[in-house]
């Protein structure tokens, strides 16, 4: 067995295998298929100050090796998850970390304000990239000064481990994640998911209510691995990356291009036991290449080709 | 509790040029299935298709460790996986969702059409388990549309509508003569088919105050309440048609009808 | 048969199915499979002033409904185009767009210029969004600035129909359009390639010999189109979309966005006759849902779903 | 003329856990196919392939309309072609290429490794009816991938070499005695294989200046010429493998060797 521990800012991951928000509901539903204490950390689902219906249905389209959301963050608010949900999925032995949603600097502030006071999360994700939502998320997400922002916000009253969700959706996604590294962040996550769009050619309407929505899948896998490694090359602070991981080799990908961690997303929904298999998969791969330890091989691209 | 099983082939049938009955054998015991819940069923052999695919159960033999799905190809995914060979290995996520409930009086209406009669078979299982002979009826476009008679004629007696008149009452099945609103005796709808039939049907049953429920197909990509990709909009709001269904009362859902 | 004439800027297209640059070399290549007679366009290979080898081999990676290519641009210089390539084919019965090429403005120019002279030449597609070289390319189109520096330049000795090609690597991509519009470009044509990368985990190396390279083919469609339907609005001018255009459906959904015309790209190399399938089924299209032209469904697309 | 067409798989045979000869018959009448030239396999049914697969023509029956590929398993695509069956259509661009040139003299030696003695067969036709008796040596990790000696005999000797020593000389293809520079007798040498493989040959090849024609193996996307996808760097610029190879005379290429 290989050693399969990371360090995420000061916080110890038994190993970088963690599923992503809004794919993984809590992690109760996936129990009946995986050993939830066998996971590095389950990033939960986007949590707003107050309930939030989200979008209207239709929320999904399928793509090619891809599938477009709008559910909006629906959510029961942050004291619906204190008060139910945490109770209930703080059992397992993992590393259970809220994913932060607002549509102004202060709900942020709110939703973290409270979620500081328990001491057994040791550390939230701030989503500043969702695109299904009409105010905040994404338009946080994709500017600069509000990326600073709502970071530095954050990070004044958060004694956690801060984790910055970044948007894929600009330019220069290494200039955005050194700003809110600069903010505060002791890590990033990327990608969220891609701004997309499909449209049913037989009725000629939009497929997703919302018109628009997010896409994430295998599809995205190349021009996510491609800004992990930018940003890996760019800041100091631990990358977790993610956008369409769906086996143990696209996750040493990640690693190799500079991740600390990865997410497994849409992938849960083709394979509920998938990131316990990805687990195994980087400890064979590990054995079989002769390394101790994963920490050996984040960022271990080799350039010559 | 829901079970993540590789099934092997046992039996590809097909009914017409796009329908077909799908039965999965499995080495392990299978769990309860009641009428109603569905599987999320992985199609790797199809290119383009990334999700699984939602089914009701159509049928469970529990002795064999057989589970039967009725299927009617739709597009890539059902096209797909009607080309799997007896004994090549089909990933199964099942038993999901709700199910229909036991009425509570006795005289019922069960109407399918299209895709939607899968459940059926089960429900009259169920049903008479439980002391309860329904009444069922199917519709479709034509004769060519019209499966299951003898099988559900096991469980009660069969009325049958088809669009052309081929075979039964010529309409839709909202034109049946059961649907006289003077002298309808059923105390509860149970219904599964292609929404505005559905629709139609709620109509008449909130207009009539009779119970009335209804399976939704809304799409999905998790089945198991991971994703909310697959709400409706229910009077206590967004619910997940994948746990908190398929099977909804319609007093609870939000349907413009 | 329904009228599929449309016009991109002054120029008329017997129909809205042109192929994409870099994907269907100068046509010839495809003249044993399809009559090039049939086609709205044929947008050739990249050129440059000078011949360019392009980037070392390995070029290429398939990548999940995708494929990465560094080819960097290879081409024998504008002059072997006009003295060699362009008397070839310019007898097919089909606009024969340059697509043009530099590493600086002057280098836009000097194509420009020697292909401004030829008078059987309708019009030019500026790429301002090559991802795969060093200087120039994709540079010019992900800053506004640059972006409008070479169009206006380019604009002021064209005399040709002008479209200008974008890169979707780009925050906001409306805001782009409407800033080359302004500088005056007839049309826009997009997506270029997304910036990706490929790794191989078991030799720990980059597939392409560049590390980077652009990423084409259905996984980028629900991209594509979204953008397509964002610039569309944002936009006076024409927009031609492209972007993971498969079959006719696929092309219908970005006439629907809002694209006049569309490119196919790497549908090309997966049959060689797909372009003209999709004139054919465009044409069934419109027949069957009694349409007359295929104007009648630029930008059709119904909002309320 | 370069053609598309749907041929018919006639013939899918094992010859050993992971290669395998396909047959594929087509309505249509041939074209001429030169030892070289290869063909653009779509693999439609193989989910996560979206290119088309290159691989040399192995044989051409001209009467019956058939052509021969002689595959190994690399990936997804060889793989799931290997699972198509008998009356499956599949779709071909070929021939494609340029092919092996006659030699100026008899006598050659044509050595092939791997998937590499895929052209093998259709080299020792042609330069049998242009009256060259070719010697043919092809090496393999173990006895169990050494194939097609019988019918290489038909045409010139054959030699053989195992990594294991399980069949013919122990080692690689050039630790074979042929390789004896002192008396090397051949005055051209054809190879198609691995690339280390051959770039030991072009190695003694170009010390001993003996003439060199090597078949490259470099990825595609389009293989038509139209993408640039493929090239390999000679001493006039890049150059498309797939247009203006896949055979290279060694003294073209600069190769590191
Ligand atoms: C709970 C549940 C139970 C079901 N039970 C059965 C059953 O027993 N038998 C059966 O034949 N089918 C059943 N369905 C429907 C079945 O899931 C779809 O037909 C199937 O997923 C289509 O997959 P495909 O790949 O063939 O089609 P695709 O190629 O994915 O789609 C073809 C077309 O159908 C549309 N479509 C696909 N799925 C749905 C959907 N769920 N709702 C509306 N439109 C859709 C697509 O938008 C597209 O236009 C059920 C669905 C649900 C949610
Ligand atoms: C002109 C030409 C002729 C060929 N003739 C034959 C033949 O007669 N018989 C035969 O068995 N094979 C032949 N090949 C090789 C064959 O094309 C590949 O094995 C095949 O494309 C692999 O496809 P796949 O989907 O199975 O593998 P993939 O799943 O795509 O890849 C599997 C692994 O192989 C690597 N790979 C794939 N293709 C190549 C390549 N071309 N070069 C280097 N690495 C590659 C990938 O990077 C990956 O690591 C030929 C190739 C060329 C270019
Ligand atoms: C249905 C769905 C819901 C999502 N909800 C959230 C969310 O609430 N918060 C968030 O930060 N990301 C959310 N995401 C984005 C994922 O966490 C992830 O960034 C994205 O899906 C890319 O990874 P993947 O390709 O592995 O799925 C959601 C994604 C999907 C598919
Ligand atoms: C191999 C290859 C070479 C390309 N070369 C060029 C080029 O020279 N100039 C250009 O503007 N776009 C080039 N492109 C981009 C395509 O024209 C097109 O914008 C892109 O492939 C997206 O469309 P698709 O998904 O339909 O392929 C190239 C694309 C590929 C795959
Ligand atoms: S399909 Fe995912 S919650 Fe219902
Ligand atoms: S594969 Fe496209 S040019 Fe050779």
């Amino acid at each position: 067995m290989a050693d399969l521990k990371v360090k995420i800012g000061n916080l110890e991951f038994k190993n970088p295998v963690t599923t992503a928000s809004g794919t993984f509901g809590s992690g109760q539903e996936y129990s009946d298929f995986i050993d939830l204490n066998k996971l590095g950390g389950i990033f939960v689902k986007g949590i707003t100050p107050k309930n939030r219906e989200g979008n209207p249905y239709p929320r999904m389209a399928e793509t090619a090796s891809g599938m477009l959301n709008a559910v909006g963050l629906q959510n029961k608010g942050v004291d619906y998850f204190i008060e139910e949900i945490y109770p209930v999925v703080k059992k397992f032995d993992t590393h259970i970390i809220p994913n932060v949603n607002g549509s102004s600097i202060e709900e942020y502030l709110e939703v973290t304000e409270k979620l500081n006071n328990i001491d057994d999360i040791k550390a939230i994700e701030l989503n500043i990239s969702c695109p299904n939502v009409k105010e905040g998320g994404m338009a946080f997400g994709v500017k600069k000064s509000s990326a600073i922002a709502v970071t530095k916000a954050v990070r004044e009253i958060c004694d956690k481990t801060l984790i910055v969700k970044l948007s894929p959706n600009v330019t220069d996604i290494a200039d955005m994640a050194k700003a809110v590294e600069d903010s505060g962040a002791d890590a990033v996550s990327l990608v969220n998911t891609f701004l997309g769009m499909a449209i049913n050619h037989k009725t000629r309407k939009p497929v997703l209510s919302t018109i628009t929505g997010g896409l994430s899948g295998p599809a995205i896998k190349p021009i996510a691995l491609r800004m992990v490694w930018q940003v890996s090359n760019a800041v100091k602070i631990p990358v977790i990356g993610l956008g369409g991981i769906m086996n143990a080799g696209d996750a040493i990908e990640f690693i190799l291009a500079g991740a600390s961690a990865v997410q497994i997303g849409t992938a849960n929904f083709i394979d509920p036991q998938i990131s316990v298999k990805i687990i195994d998969g980087i400890n064979d791969y590990l054995n079989e290449n002769n390394f101790n330890s994963v920490k050996e091989i984040i960022g271990g691209l080799m350039r010559e080709i | 509790m829901k079970k993540i099983i590789d099934f092997l082939v046992s039996d590809v049938k097909w009914l017409n040029e796009n329908t077909y009955l799908l039965d999965l054998y499995s080495e392990e015991k299978l769990p309860e299935i009641l009428p109603g819940n569905f599987a999320e069923i992985r199609i790797e052999k199809a290119s383009e298709v990334l999700l699984r695919r939602p089914f009701s159960i159509h049928d469970v033999d529990y002795e064999k460790n057989i589970i039967s799905f009725f299927i009617k190809v739709a597009g890539k995914g059902t096209s797909q996986l009607a080309k799997y060979e007896k004994g090549e290995k089909l990933n199964v996520i099942f038993p999901l969702g709700n199910f229909f409930s036991l009425p509570k009086e006795k005289d019922i209406l069960i109407i399918g059409g299209g895709s939607g009669i899968a459940p059926l078979k089960l429900m009259g299982k169920f049903f008479k388990e439980n002391g309860v002979k329904p009444v069922f009826l199917i519709g479709g476009r034509t004769e060519n549309d019209i499966f299951l008679v003898d099988e559900l004629n096991n469980y009660g007696e069969v009325f049958i509508t088809t669009e052309d008149g081929s075979l039964g009452e010529k309409g839709l099945v909202t034109q049946h003569p059961v649907f006289n609103s003077d002298n309808f005796k059923y105390k509860k709808i149970y219904t599964c088919g292609p929404e505005p039939m559905m629709k139609a049907i709620a109509k008449f049953a909130s207009k009539n105050d009779i119970d009335c429920e209804v399976s939704l197909e809304n799409t999905m990509a998790c089945g198991i309440g991971a994703c909310l990709c697959c709400v409706v909009e229910t009077k206590e709001g967004n619910k997940c048609v994948c746990t908190e269904g398929p099977v909804f009362n319609i007093k609870d859902l939000k349907w413009q009808i």
